[in-house]
């Protein structure tokens, strides 16, 4: 419902890209004002544009713009904005910034400070989960620094190990160790990348646990103590430990299961008094789930819990920011997935850069874009190298993964590389349908096309080159205004060829 | 005229010919009729092949093109009779030395190698960060580095040479 | 669920546009193939370039080529096809096309000849309905061709009445006539465009119902005797006779009065012996409800019903003709509008053509858009001037009302004018929002746009035209790589300068 | 230089000025700040005015400048002050005749009158039929036609002038 008196008068998205421009929709729902910040190569982007106002920060490094906590109250001040919305990333998991949205007399909408900071330390979100009788994964509950310590107690826990960055979150700073001779290199490396991303470099030791799925539960507190979960994400196709598609419902979870991890979930959140949007995530493994860590914020796939349940979780957000009650979680319908696009190289999974140059984005019936392109976007090496999302819904699992396969046929961006190729092989592959996969299902899957697109490609190409170099031979009444000519010239400047 | 056309190591020959309003493509003893119409300012046509219907994406890069249908994405590089000739006679002048690229683009946040240095395959040569990822690139296998063409703090463009070994 | 094996081999889809699109979508998901066809105009359109096969039915008059019976069957058997869906328009309740589908052999996704027969012809479907106890609005059950003669059975009838071809649907043919004088010349239009839209130019008289809304019901059956009805749909906004705004549920109609309207819908779907998708038009006048006409195909506004009941019409359709059983009718969910995009001046309604040189889709949560637009895409004066359907789903009426508004103004579309800025100010008037509307509603709603929207546009022009002939005053390190300075020198044009 | 713009038939006056790298707007005694940041291939541009964020899509058409934001699409009409007086010489000129004109595209499928014909306000002229519907185009007051510039079965774009009245 839209409220008469709006929850807040304007809201400051201190985020960029896709998430600020979904939390602006849902604010413009609500007759929430909304005010955008952005950097200078931000300037003509989607949330700048379609925001209410807007607030330069900075130069394009995060340091002087998105994570620049002095300027983004500045901005708060400046358009005189009642609330905050972090976004995920950049500062939504950071306490000091929560702090200082309530000194400025912002609402932060988000969980406490405290909590933020106790699920973000991931020692001591360990010891919290223990508490609360939430099942963990052996490893080890401190940062060592000292790389012989760190071998004993690698061999203690016993190879292969996963080192990750205490501060860290979506997968951010975490690497495999599978050979003690690797140890020392991977936990400089982790800690470089850890302190580029989070400013902190304290790593810590875990077992990699095998044949794991990653399942996480959505859960909403709010201000009177009340928490409940929206079932579960699985999110285990993932490449270089970032997540590629995720799924609701999980397939190999049974009620009991889900209960039993939702339950976890719940004491978890209440264990630190948790208020707003969080997920908690487990690896699961063979009838046994583990908890993982919990983030403090809104996720990227928050989408698939949305048209599954019929919920609009910024909107639960913002409600119990304001104070609001929690309203009652919807019976679940059908199936979910989502499929993050990426600007990176479909092979080796490198980020890409470029420019859009045309775009057609899928349609039609259970089908969900949530992406702030456009025509001319340039994709800078600045930031996240995730585009967009693509959401669907199906009546049952099936439906779902044809109807994201007919949508991602669909998807075309001319002038930069995505990752798409690899997600449709995913949803072709004969373990992802069987529902019978786990997180290391990207190894498996082939990075190359099938022989008969490679065929069609080269003759494309050709042909190309054959019949823009001769208009005459192809039907110029049908031609738009627009020439198409223009590839020609290029086509044979390749070739060597003046004209 | 035939057009040579490379995607993914595999070799393609076509030979196309308008005839009786149509064109028809020709490879080897197989044979299709072709409709190509194109649309946009020269990135986006389509192409039936034999009644069958395909929307093909098509982006010029350095050295070929990349076209895109259904969701995948294949380089080709194309070339004529002529322009193979011209290539064949070009490539002749190929050096030994070999320069590793930037396997993509972004800040040099780490260079462990001087020129003169003895490397193994494997070897950790540069370390690039793009979009908060640090990118080892390594050695393609054993070697001297001859010269190294970046140092700390620049920014890279996708392929560029980092670093020449011998 | 995707059937293992496909409900049929391969579907030709005898239409065009966004409808041709939406069919072939759900033909994908079902590992159904499709055929297009294509009048030279749209020789690049998106149903060409997404099908898996095409062919050219002609040029672009649609009696040489998407009315073409035997041209049509002949694309079906090129391609050699199994089944045909004829979409909305054209010849989807055309009796003879269904007849000489059956006739090659061909599976006509839709109802049965005589079906179709029976409730295009009005008066005949008048008779039906009144057999079959469905309230009727007093009017006259044959075609008078005397002037004199009709203008005393309107006499009778009472002033206004409105004449309606016999053969038509869809709101063409129809006009509404207020006083005798103006009777005569009113006959003759409608007979004209009733005879250059369907081929018969006979017409009808009928009292004008006062405060009307219309009310429809969404049926569908099956082969074997059963029938549902899938709630109702209120399309009161209409211009020109022509449907803008759609909706689910009616906010007027009580439960027992659904009840009554849905059981009258399938007492007359019985009473032909329908098989398929149908649509049950009724006017809706303080508490009672009259019939209107039977429309014997999907509707445009199909996928308001689809967001509600999460139902894919389509597939049903696709289900039915394979001789397959109904599903069951899920339990419908919230609140659901569409809105029609339409080529066509916001002030005088009339059709405009263009050719959209830039678009912006909507996205994000509740919101999915049905169209066939691309960049470069030539709004030709052959067909009809829908464009696409914006379509959104919100948790009660204000909430998809506020998410209507908000999607709307994220649609961009530069090089056609469209009817959106009607909408959106429909979707702000008073009487719209508290659901106490009927069919006149277009009559008192504002052709203008506000005074500061006025002000912005010309701010907007001034400094445009200011700042392009002076690059230097803006960033240029800003400016994308495409130049923006070609409208410099189309601005510069029209103030008669040379440069 | 005063810029001047005409919308909806209102009249609004605009003067510009850049000043500390940024832009002063002004019309009689209000002033605001602006930034204006253009994008595409000049049919679109985000205005901050004043911090309030405004994007717009531009489109030329005959005679001036379609401004759409937000769903609104308004016609202005803009010119400098230079401009203004070209113009102000130029229609001294005009005649006193007028032309009705299309006021959509389509094909003339009736044309009702003839030179020398004297006609009604609101008696049709001519009927175009666009997208399937018949739409009478009307004499806009009482009058005697002077010309038909258009014959049955013409197509016509909009704004064309279909009869000369006098």
């Amino acid at each position: 419902m839209t409220a008469r008196q709006p929850l807040f008068r304007r809201l400051l998205v201190a985020n960029r890209g896709e998430i600020a421009l979904r939390v602006m929709r849902t604010a413009r729902e609500l007759g929430i004002e909304t005010a955008a910040v952005y950097s200078d190569v931000d300037r003509n982007a989607l949330h700048v544009r379609r925001a209410d106002y807007a607030f330069r920060l900075g130069p394009p490094s995060p340091k002087e713009s998105y994570l620049c906590i002095d300027r983004l109250i500045e901005a708060a001040k400046a358009m005189r904005c009642d609330a905050v919305h972090p976004g995920y990333g950049f500062l939504s998991e950071n306490a000091k910034f929560a702090e200082a949205c309530a000194e400025a007399g912002l609402v932060f909408v988000g969980p406490p400070p405290h909590a933020i900071r106790a699920m973000g330390d991931k020692v001591e979100a360990r010891k919290i989960a223990a508490a609360a009788d939430v099942p963990l994964v052996p490893g080890l509950n401190e940062d060592v620094r000292d790389d012989q310590t760190m071998a004993i107690k690698a061999r203690e826990i016993g190879y292969p190990v996963m080192l990750k960055a205490a501060a860290g979150g979506g997968g951010k700073g975490i690497r495999i160790v599978r050979e003690e001779r690797l140890l020392v290199e991977a936990a400089r490396l982790a800690r470089a990348e850890a302190s580029a991303a989070f400013g902190d470099d304290r790593v810590y030791l875990e077992k990699l646990v095998v044949e794991p799925r990653h399942v996480e539960i959505q859960v909403m507190a709010d201000q009177h103590g009340e928490v409940v979960f929206y079932g579960e994400r699985e999110c285990s196709v993932q490449r270089r430990h970032q997540k590629l598609i995720e799924e609701s419902p999980c397939v190999v979870l049974t009620p009991a299961l889900r209960q039993a991890m939702g339950q976890a979930a719940c004491r978890l959140a209440k264990a630190v008094g948790y208020v707003g949007a969080g997920t908690v995530e487990f690896l699961y493994s063979r009838g046994q789930f583990y908890f993982l860590e919990m983030n403090t914020r809104l996720q990227v796939e928050h989408p698939v819990t949305e048209v599954r349940f019929g919920v609009d979780l910024v909107k639960e957000q913002l409600r119990v920011a304001a104070g609001l009650a929690l309203t009652p979680v919807p019976e679940p319908r059908g199936h979910a997935i989502e499929v993050r696009i990426n600007a990176e190289d479909p092979d080796t999974f490198f980020p890409a850069l470029g420019t859009i140059s045309r775009m057609n984005l899928p349609g039609g019936p259970g089908v969900r874009m949530d992406a702030a392109l456009y025509r001319g976007l340039e994709i800078t090496p600045h930031y996240d190298s995730m585009l967009g999302k693509l959401i669907v819904h199906g009546e049952d699992r099936a439906h779902a993964i044809a109807r994201c396969r007919r949508a991602l046929e669909e998807l075309r961006l001319v002038g930069i590389t995505t990752s798409v190729p690899v997600a449709l092989r995913v949803l072709d592959d004969a373990r992802f349908v069987r529902g019978d996969y786990d997180t290391g299902i990207l190894d498996g899957i082939s990075r190359a096309p099938a022989p008969e697109v490679v065929e069609l490609a080269a003759m494309a190409a050709a042909v190309a080159k054959f019949a823009l170099a001769r208009p005459n031979t192809v039907d110029s009444a049908r031609a738009p205004a627009t020439s198409p000519w223009r590839l020609v010239e290029r086509l044979d400047r390749l070739g060597g060829r003046a004209r | 005229m035939k057009y040579f056309a490379q995607a993914l190591s595999r070799d393609f020959e076509f030979g196309f010919e308008p005839r009786d309003g149509k064109l028809i493509a020709r490879s080897g003893d197989r044979t299709w009729e072709l409709d190509f119409s194109p649309l946009g300012d020269g990135n986006a046509f389509s192409l039936l092949i034999d009644g069958k219907s395909h929307d093909l994406l098509v982006e010029v890069y350095d050295g070929g093109v990349i076209v895109q249908t259904r969701g995948e994405r294949v380089k080709v590089k194309v070339e004529d009779e002529r322009e193979r000739v011209a290539h064949a006679v070009a490539n002749k002048q190929a050096s030994g030395r070999r320069a590793i690229p930037a396997v993509m683009p972004g800040v040099v946040v780490d260079v462990r190698v001087a020129p003169g240095d003895e490397v193994d395959d494997g070897q950790t040569l540069v370390v690039i960060e793009a979009m908060k990822m640090q990118n080892p690139i390594v050695a393609d296998g054993k070697g001297r580095v001859r010269a190294v063409r970046v140092k700390k703090g620049d920014v890279v463009a996708q392929g560029a040479a980092l670093v020449e070994l011998e």
